[in-house]
Formats: structure tokens, C-alpha cells, sequence
């Protein structure tokens, strides 16, 4: 397991695929080698995101907040302006050109609160692939207005009964679906995580995301940030706006992880930024995992349902090893204020899982000069996550409007 | 080691059998007298598949019965405990680990193979350790002359099964079809001819898994495989009919081999 | 009533103000002509919904509809995409300019389907503003969840009881309030009716729509549209694109309104492409109406509540009476077929509001020539609709999941 | 005319008063009672107000009474012929329709002045017909020598104070406050300033309206104003304590007067 090996950053990531996938992934591979080294892809994916999402997606000054803080001057991107609601567009449509590029006919996901899975629904629809999304069975119930789109959007939405019946168990259905249609099926992984090329590829894709931040900050700031604030589930959206950053070493980077109910209680799912997670190597890939001291994955959680997973991206187990990144975690509570907050002072709804990034700019930025920079990447919106974040509010007109939608139902 | 032992078998009897359970599913108690009834037919191999939370390669009665298994407070150490256990009571039979690559990585890959070796199991098969991250493993496994069983399937380009025949050690585990465990395979011409190609490229005696189900698959594979894999089927069984009727059916099975 | 006054269009227009609103008005028409001879509004317009909402906005060559036809290419203008999710952002935060410039503190909107009452509270909270929203009762009930994120906004919606509990009620309300409040206090109009300057004021801000689909049609398919379609509920979406196209012609304009149930029915909100409505004068403008012989307004009727409106903008009443522009209506029916087919073939849910365009668009698509090129305006996403459109679908297990989510929160 | 009419009242009483009904509400034979007991108090001036499905001036209380009065199906033609039936009743009376601009618009201007001359009306109060649509209006208005009462509000500048009063006929309607109808104003020294500004700038008689709820605020608006109007208070007050119950608390306000 030598570090030169491709796929791997520093220890982490690799390629630990079963060997019926084996030549999908020879083929995967080297069509992903081949749209990189063709500007012409870039360009197909650049025009596609613009025509059809709204890229470039602005980046907001923020000076309410700003002022309210009285530190930090606080920019955010606006990956929630995407098509769909969030920079999961970005990954699913670039990946969608490629399933062109490979003639392949069909595509699968995994998904857990539904975003990525509403996307590449979306992106199937837009490309008229036949699509199948994996969803965990409890997800499936919870997220069910998103299952609704998925469903109108012509995609099949498989409830997963496995296991704990969530993200990583959708991951391992989808993955079971393709070792038995790996020839007209493409794997849409949603995020930088999972075996070669997906951590590399989707991080790539994502890098529109930071490429577009590197110059708008130069072009209306007139200067880099001081720092740069993404959530980190799988790690995407931070891969994606890192991305444009990483040769620039006066930019720090921060991924915020879930602290869930607080670090303390075990009951979060900070991979990174608590002491909690040690190496492993499991759904095709090697990274910090939160796993019992056999191996087998622990029971994850967050309000936030696109943070809530074992596994993160090997790129940021490996900067988080290096100090390239600092991670820190933002809890349920921290969230729910931040949330707050924004939608008060600006007039910007974010999802639950972006809404970490703003929890930990808002500790650091009162204590930060008014000459910091610090932008943030807003990831999602959150107006599809009502029922999460409406019952997350403990909102008693909203519940009592569902118990009288649901009495009006059942008459 | 385990090659000569197969080879042995093979001296008078056209097809082996290869079961398969889940240790702690749904108990060891019953593993025990699953592996008992194993031995009372016959079996020659048996895959002990040490639970993993996330089993992706596996079909739904398997990676049911994983679930169970953890849920129901399954430790490696028990699992390695019972492998010591039945190595010493049934030393007619070779046991493999069947797990998934990171219970022995957390393990700890040498100290896990050093166990393995001590308690009497003869080698590895891991669906998710691919040929190019088995570096470290590999030299483990020779070290400690246990075999890591490569998997040939009918995705593989004449090259890679090339490739796997220069490591491979012990058997070889054929994929009939693609998918998961569990899932009927159409045992065909087709499938013969599959077979008829991974000899080609191998040496060593073929495992045929994934999907056999009785009788008429069995009787197909005598003369084309050496070595039949019964897995998914024996759970099914075993959740019916019980351990007795597990002994049954491969009582029955093995009667023409 | 001369046809040269301030404010008329043909016949149709006018400031039928209570006296204790007229310098009020006095006030705002001298700085709503200021904002219009001073370019640097205009920027400062542009540069605030380029940084904070998402302009320009695409055109999507919709090609799988185009094929699915066979006859005109169909391109779509992505006023979905716009921050918080339709075309109205673009009115409110010219207004909120405005309101900024008057140095007031607060703001009032009616609502209907809450569209324009969330766009008005974001607005209010960018800016700071007060914020007091006016929805019909009967609609606060309808549409919970955008009165959970005007609330959240910081915004107070009050539930109007009056009349039909619907849209006019609530604009009549935002007037009771204005004339006891109006030292402080701006009315944001929310469509392009009502007393002069609000036809024209509004018209100016959504023409930010019709200015850069022109350019982007000629830049990016090198000719103008050859038809141009949008949904017409006070009008404000439809003039906002018109107004890039008024001088071509060769560019037709097609404004669709609600069908219902069909116009034979009665229960339809067309005011001009049905035969239903008479020249009245009601919440201070004049315009074609739907009211009975006496001239009381009537019950209006659309799956749509964005176009349930028993008037309808001077501005297109007249072009209706000159010509200009085409009417046409789309029945809830055709507008669900729609609304399905764009999902399904494009991977963009619409407003229901704005599916009206797209069903007469997919009514003449076919029988024209494939060298025609037609331009429809998409208004408004439709994710935010998900309680109307589920409903609509008659989706049982979206019924099943609220049945069950209200048993849970009765427990 | 109705000037003339105005200051002979005056002559021999402090203070005038407007009352104001919704014709139809709650019903036309409750509207007849209730001019029988204004009638009685011997209130001078009437607004009947046309209910209009749109009632944007009106607060809560009249408003809701318009609407009732639409729900239980009153007709404009069941409106006009009742203003018939009482003007004859009650000559004495001062009859003006207060309406919107909607209701003579789609009747037809010129008929509806036509008709409302023809029935006996003074005069119209039209909340959303200002000054600058009201050309048309105010010729048909003169032709048939019927007044358009202009309103004075607080908001309006010297200037348009002047403006209004240069058309103003009859008397004019003067607002103490902003807001709607049926609010409680404040009847204190701002408002006499507010009244005695008003009127500097015109001859004609100042009626008060906007918020009068008792005989308080009748003895402060004697000697300051002409005319007292008593709009939504009557509204309550009849469904409180019916027409009888009206009849006694204008005679106690009329007493002093
Ligand atoms: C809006 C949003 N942000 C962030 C995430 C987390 O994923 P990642 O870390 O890959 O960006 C998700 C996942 O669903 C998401 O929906
Ligand atoms: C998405 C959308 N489209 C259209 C309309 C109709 O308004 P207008 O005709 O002013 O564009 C509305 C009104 O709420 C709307 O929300």
C-alpha cells in the first residue's frame, strides 16, 4: 500500500472494489482521464452548468452580518442559487456527461436526506438516463416531499431495509446494483468519498465551485480570503470551493463536521475534528471512519442528514493529517441558531447542513479584525428540509397544520 | 497446503463442497451444529464469515444475517474464538475466513493472519481486497503459508484472470455471474463455458459460487467445477428447516458425488 | 379621464387613491421618477441581484421538449433560479432600494400564495425594514410553510379574514394599513396592478428579465424569439419579459392566464382571454374585471393562487385591447400535464403559476416549424408547492406520510 | 343646495350630525328602523353607503357589514330604490350615497347621477375617486346640482388643501387622523389645530369623521367643527342594543347640542 499509488493522498483513499467491478472501474477511469486532459469536456460542463443552473453563482457580501459581529467581513457563495438547491448539481451533471461520454444508458445513487439523490434524478431526467436512487427505508419516510420529486423526476426510489437503514447502507445497495449491471449502469457516487477515481473526479467537478470563488473574490473584494468556512459530510462542497485555494497558503481552510448533541456524547459524527475516529477501510476506500474497536461502523448523528456518515474524504483525512485543513465541529444547537441568523440578517435560508459552516465562521468572526476576509460556502438551501428544520424549531403552528393536512387525508 | 488437501479430496470425489455461515448468526450454538451437520455430510470446506457492519458484496440473506449477528452483540473475538474451536474439533474440514478487509485491518493485518495460522485456518477470501491493494497481505499470507483466495468473474479480461492466476494460492473462487451473492444464476451452457475459460487460466481447482441452490445445479457443475459453494441457500435452509435439515440436504447432494 | 394622464394606458390605468394616501403617492412617484433618471439605481439594482440573487438568469435550450414535439425549438428563461425562487425577487429588491432612498423603515405586502410575501420579507430582512405581511386567512391555512419562513424572516403575517379570505382581501388590507401608517411605512406592491406607479414602477424592475433574455437570445441563438409566452396573474412576470421585445415585431407575445376548470365553467381567473370580464375600477386602478353586473368582484377560481386574481395589469389590458399581446387560458388539467412533462423532460419543476406558459407553449409547439424558435418565461420554481402539487396528483403516499407524520405529532 | 340646507341647521344648533348606515345590513327593514331612529334624534345628514365588495377605506367594523350585506345578496337596484323610499319618507333628512368609485362606474356615471337626483340624494362620498379622476364626475355632479364630497386629511399640504377646496361643494369631509374608518382618534388639541387649519381654507362646512364614539368627543367637536359623523360606533351599537338602543344614545348626544 505504497503512497505513490494512484488514488491514494498520503495513507488514505485507494481503490477497494470487488473484482466483479474491477474492469468498470479500468473503464471509469480511463474515460475520467480522458475528459480531464479534454478542454472541450470542461467547457461542455461550464456551458451546461451555466445554461442550465446558474453558474457562476454569486458570492453575497454579507454586511449585515458583518456589522452585527463587528469582526470579520463575511462573504458566502451561493452554491444554494444551483439548480436543485444545492453544489450537488455541480457533481451530478458533470458526471452525467461523462455517463454520455461512456454510453452507458442508466445511473444510480445512493442518497440520504435526498439531495444528491433529487440531483441526479434531475440530471438522469435532463440526460434520459433510466434512473434508480437508493434511499435509506427510514430516510425514505423522512424525506418523503424529496422522494416525491425523485419519483416525478422518473427516478425509482429503492427503500433500503438494511442495517441501520441510512446513508452508508443506500451506499452499499447501490454498490450491490451495480456489481450486477455494471454494463449500462453508472454509479453516480454523491460525494468525494468511496474507492478511485470518485474522491479525485468529484472533487475536480466540485473545483468550479473554488474556481469561480478565487476570482470573484479577487475581482469584487479585491483580494483572497483570510479564510474559507465549508461543512463536511462526504467533504464535496469543502473540496469544492478548497479546491480553488489550495496553492494559496495565506488562505486557511476550515471544515466544520456535525457535533451532532456535542462531542462529549458520542452521539455526532465528526470524523475529523474530534478524537473519535480511527482508520479503516470500508465501502472501497481507507479513511478515518467512526468504528467500534472491531471495525464495525458506530452509529452516527446529526440534525443535519447530508453530515450524518461514518466516512469522510481520504483527500481531507489527509490534509487533516498534514494541518492543510483545520476541522472543527459545530453542534445541532450551534446550527439551529446560526440558521436562524442568517435567514434574519440576510434574508438567506440555508440548509441544515451548510448552516455548520456559518455556526463556526460566527464563533471565530466577532473575534476576528475588520480587515479579515472570511468567506463561507453556502452549500444548499434549506427551504426543501421544512419538516426537519420547522420540527427542529419545535414550530407548533406547523405541526398542528400537518395534523389537519393529515385529519383533511384521512377523511 | 490447502491446494495438496483439495487435490487429495479430488482423488475420489468429482465435486467438493464449500459451505458457508455467519458466525453468530443466528448463534454460535447453532453455527456449531450447522458446522457438525456440515461435517456429518461430508463438506470439505467451510467459509466462516467473520460479520461486517457493512457487507457490499454480499446479497440480502447474507448481509441479513451479518446484521443480525452484530445486533445481537457478535466480537471478532468471539468469532475468532469459535474459528479456534471448530479447527480443533472438525481438523477433517479447511476453514476460511470469509470477511470483509477492514476486521482484519483494524485487527491488525499481521497480527490477524498470525491468529489465523495459530488457531488452524487455512486462508482468507475478502471480496473487497482487490489484487493491487493486497501488497502487504499477500506477503502475510505466504509468510504464513495460508492462502488468500483470488475471485475470477466473468467481468475479467483475459489479461487480469492472467493476472490473478500469477497470485493466486489455494483455489480459485469463480464468480458465475455478475451481482451479489445469493442470486439464482442460470447454470447453462453459457456458464460452462465460463468455467471451461477461468481452466484456462488456472491451475488450481475452481470454486464455482454464487447461486447454487440444490441438486441440479450441483450435478451441472460435477466434471466442469471442483469445488461447489453453497452459501445464501444453507441460511435459507438453516432459518426453515434447521440444522438437521441443512444435514439433509447435503446428505442428499453429496449421495451422487 | 383623459388618455394622456399620468399613469393610463388607453383606458385603462389611474390612481384611485383614498385622499390620505395622495401625497404618499406624491412622494413616491417623485422618487420613482428620480430612481428612473439616475443610472446609478439601475446599477446599484443589477450589481445587488447579480451579488444577491443569481442574474442574469440562464436561457435553458429545453432540446428534449423541442424533440419530443418535433416542431418549434422551445428555449426557457430560468426566473426559477432567482433567490428565494421566482421573478418576484426582482421587484422587491428594486423596492427595497426605493425604500431605503425614501428612508422608510417598513414594509407591507399582500400575498397569495406567499411567493411574494416570503420575497418581501427576505427583502425586508436584507435591508433591515419592518416587515408586515397581509394574506388571506383561508391562504395562511393553504400555504403553512411559506408563512413558517416569512416568520422566520422576521416578518408578521396576519391572516385576513375579510371577504373571500383571499388575495384582494389581503390587498386590501395592506391599504387599510398604509393609510394609517404611511410616514413609515412603504407598500411593496407585488405585481403590476394597482395605482399608478406601481403598474409602470414594476413593470421597470421586472424588465430586468426582458432586457437580458433579449440579449441572450440574440448572443447565444442569434435571433430573437419568434414567440415569446408567460403566465399572467396581476401580469408582473409577463411585463417583466414583454418589455424586452416591445419595439419587435416580429416577436409575438402570449401572456397565459388561469383556465380552471375551463372558461365555459365559470371557475377561471381569465380576464382577457375569456369573455367574462367588464372595465372596472377597484383597488385603485382601472382595468378589465372579473364582476358581476353591479360590479362587485367575483369569485376566482385556478389551481394556481399566484394567478387567482379577479384583475389584471392596465398595462396588458390595453395591449390586450390593441393587440400587442395574445391571451390565452390553460385549465389546471393542462397545466398538470405540463408542469409533469417539463419535470420529466427537462429535469426542472415549475411554479404552478408559471406551468400556465408552458401548457399553451406545448399546445402550439407542435405545429409550428422547427426553424421556429419560441421563448417561455418560467417564472417560479415549484418545490416550494409541494403540499398544492402532491395534492394535485392525488399522491397517496405523500398523503400517507403527512397522515402519519400528524398522528406522530398529535402523539 | 346642500350648503344652503347645512346653515339653516346651524342656525339653531351647535353641531350637525352625519350618521351612516350599510344598506342591506343587517337586513333593509333594520336599515328602515334605523333612519326611524336617527329620524327621531333628529340626526341631519345620512350616508347610505352601496356596499362594495372591495370596501379598501373601511376598517373592520363597516367592512364586515358590507360584506354580510353582499353575502345575504344585496343588489345596487334594492339599494337605490330603498334610498327612494326614504328620502320621500324623510324629507328632512340630508340623503348622500357613500360608495366606491365601482359601483356608479359600472352602473354608468351619468345614469347613476341621473338616478340619484331623480330618488332625492344631496350628494356622494366617494373614498376612491380623488380629485385627479374626477373630472368626468364632477361635471355630471354640477349638472345636476348634487355635491361630491371632497375629504380633508391630515397628510394633505396647504396646497392640496387648496386644490380640494377650490372644487369642494357642500361641505367638506375632514379626517382627524390617519388610518380607516371606525379607529379611535385622539379628540385633543392637535386635532382643534388640525380643524382650525382646515378651516382657513375653506368656507364650507367641516364635517368630522373618523373615529367619534360619544358624547365626549361631540362636546369637544362643538364649536369646532359643523358636522359630527358617527359611522361604525352606530354599526356596533345596533348589534348590541338595536335600533332603539341608536335612537337613545343620539338623543342624549343631540340633548346638549
Ligand atoms: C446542502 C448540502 N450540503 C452539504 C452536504 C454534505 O456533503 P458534502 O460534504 O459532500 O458536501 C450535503 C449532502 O447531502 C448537502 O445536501
Ligand atoms: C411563480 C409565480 N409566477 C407568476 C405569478 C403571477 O404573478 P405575475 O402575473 O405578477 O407574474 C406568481 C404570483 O404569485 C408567482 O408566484
Amino acid at each position: 500500500m505504497s503512497h505513490q499509488k494512484q488514488g491514494y493522498y498520503g495513507q488514505f483513499g485507494g481503490m477497494f472494489i470487488p473484482e466483479i467491478l474491477k474492469s468498470t472501474f479500468d473503464e471509469l477511469i480511463s474515460h475520467y482521464e480522458e475528459i480531464r486532459q479534454d478542454p472541450t469536456f470542461w467547457q461542455e460542463y461550464e456551458n451546461l452548468m451555466s445554461t442550465y443552473s446558474c453558474r457562476p453563482t454569486p458570492i453575497t457580501p454579507a454586511d449585515n452580518l458583518s456589522q452585527y459581529f463587528g469582526g470579520a467581513q463575511i462573504y458566502i457563495k451561493r452554491e444554494d442559487l444551483n439548480h436543485t438547491g444545492a453544489h450537488k448539481a455541480n457533481n451530478v451533471m458533470g458526471q452525467g456527461l461523462l455517463v454520455k461520454r461512456m454510453k452507458k444508458t442508466r445511473v444510480i445513487a445512493e442518497t440520504g436526506a435526498g439531495q444528491h439523490g433529487v440531483a441526479t434524478a434531475t440530471m438522469a431526467a435532463k440526460f434520459g438516463f433510466d434512473c434508480t436512487i437508493y434511499m435509506g427505508a427510514e430516510d425514505v419516510e423522512r424525506q418523503r416531499p424529496n422522494v416525491f420529486w425523485m419519483e416525478k423526476l422518473g427516478a425509482e426510489v429503492i427503500p433500503v431495509t438494511d442495517g441501520t437503514q441510512t446513508l452508508k447502507d443506500a451506499i452499499n445497495a447501490a454498490f450491490r446494483d451495480w456489481t450486477g449491471n455494471m454494463d449500462t449502469t453508472h454509479y453516480v457516487m454523491g460525494t468525494v468519498c468511496g474507492p478511485h477515481p470518485f474522491p479525485e473526479m468529484v472533487t475536480w467537478l466540485q473545483s468550479i465551485i473554488g474556481k469561480e470563488a478565487r476570482i470573484q473574490m479577487l475581482q469584487a473584494v479585491g483580494q483572497l480570503p483570510d479564510k474559507i468556512y465549508a461543512c463536511v459530510g462526504g467533504g464535496s462542497n469543502a473540496m469544492g470551493i478548497f479546491s480553488g485555494f489550495l496553492e494559496d497558503e495565506s488562505v486557511e481552510l476550515i471544515g466544520v463536521e456535525a457535533g451532532g448533541d456535542g462531542l462529549q456524547t458520542g452521539r455526532h459524527a465528526a470524523r475529523l475534528a474530534s478524537g473519535d475516529s480511527t482508520v479503516g477501510i470500508c465501502q472501497g476506500y481507507k479513511t478515518r471512519f467512526l468504528q467500534d474497536e472491531d471495525g464495525q461502523m458506530r452509529d452516527t448523528y446529526s440534525v443535519a442528514a447530508g453530515l450524518d456518515y461514518v466516512g469522510v474524504s481520504p483527500i481531507l483525512s489527509h490534509y487533516h493529517e498534514t494541518g492543510k485543513v483545520r476541522f472543527e465541529a459545530a453542534t445541532d444547537k450551534e446550527v439551529m441558531a446560526a440558521l436562524e441568523l442568517l435567514i434574519r440578517k440576510e434574508g438567506i435560508i440555508p440548509a441544515l447542513e451548510s448552516a455548520h459552516a456559518l455556526a463556526q465562521a460566527f464563533k471565530e468572526a466577532p473575534t476576528l479584525s475588520k480587515e479579515t476576509k472570511i468567506l463561507i460556502n453556502l452549500s444548499g438551501r434549506g427551504d426543501k428540509d421544512i419538516f426537519t428544520i420547522a420540527q427542529a424549531f419545535d414550530d407548533q403552528k406547523w405541526k398542528e397544520y400537518i395534523i389537519q393536512k393529515g385529519e383533511q387525508y384521512n377523511a | 497446503m490447502l491446494e495438496q488437501t483439495i487435490r487429495k479430496h479430488q482423488e475420489d470425489k468429482k465435486l467438493l463442497l464449500m459451505t458457508h455461515l455467519v458466525l453468530g448468526y443466528p448463534s454460535f450454538d447453532v453455527n456449531r451444529a450447522m458446522i457438525k451437520a456440515m461435517a456429518a455430510a461430508g463438506v470439505e470446506l467451510i467459509e466462516l464469515q467473520i460479520p461486517f457492519s457493512e457487507p457490499m458484496a454480499d446479497g440480502p440473506t447474507i448481509m441479513q444475517a451479518c446484521c443480525d449477528s452484530l445486533d445481537s452483540g457478535t466480537k471478532v473475538s468471539e468469532c475468532i474464538a469459535f474459528a479456534e474451536e471448530v479447527c480443533a474439533e472438525f481438523p477433517q474440514i479447511q476453514f476460511l475466513f470469509m470477511t470483509y478487509l477492514n476486521i482484519p485491518y483494524v485487527y491488525g493485518l499481521k497480527a490477524f493472519v498470525e491468529k489465523s495460522k495459530a488457531i488452524g485456518i487455512q486462508g482468507f477470501i475478502i471480496p473487497d481486497l482487490p489484487l493491487e491493494e493486497s501488497e502487504q497481505w499477500l506477503e502475510l499470507c505466504q509468510e504464513h503459508q495460508l492462502s488468500n483466495i483470488f475471485i475470477f468473474t466473468p467481468t475479467n479480461s483475459i489479461e487480469r484472470l492472467q493476472q490473478l492466476a500469477s497470485v493466486a494460492d489455494g483455489f480459485v473462487y469463480c464468480v458465475g455471474r455478475r451481482g451479489v451473492t445469493g442470486k439464482k444464476t442460470d447454470f447453462d451452457q453459457e456458464l460452462a463455458e465460463q468455467i471451461a475459460l477461468y481452466r484456462k487460466h488456472t491451475k488450481l481447482p475452481i470454486a464455482l459460487g454464487f447461486g447454487v441452490q440444490g441438486k441440479e445445479d450441483i450435478e451441472f457443475l460435477a466434471g466442469k467445477a471442483d469445488i461447489a459453494v453453497i452459501g445464501s441457500k444453507l441460511i435459507q435452509l438453516q432459518e426453515e428447516v434447521g440444522a438437521e435439515g441443512v444435514e439433509r440436504f447435503l446428505k442428499e447432494i453429496r449421495a451422487d458425488l
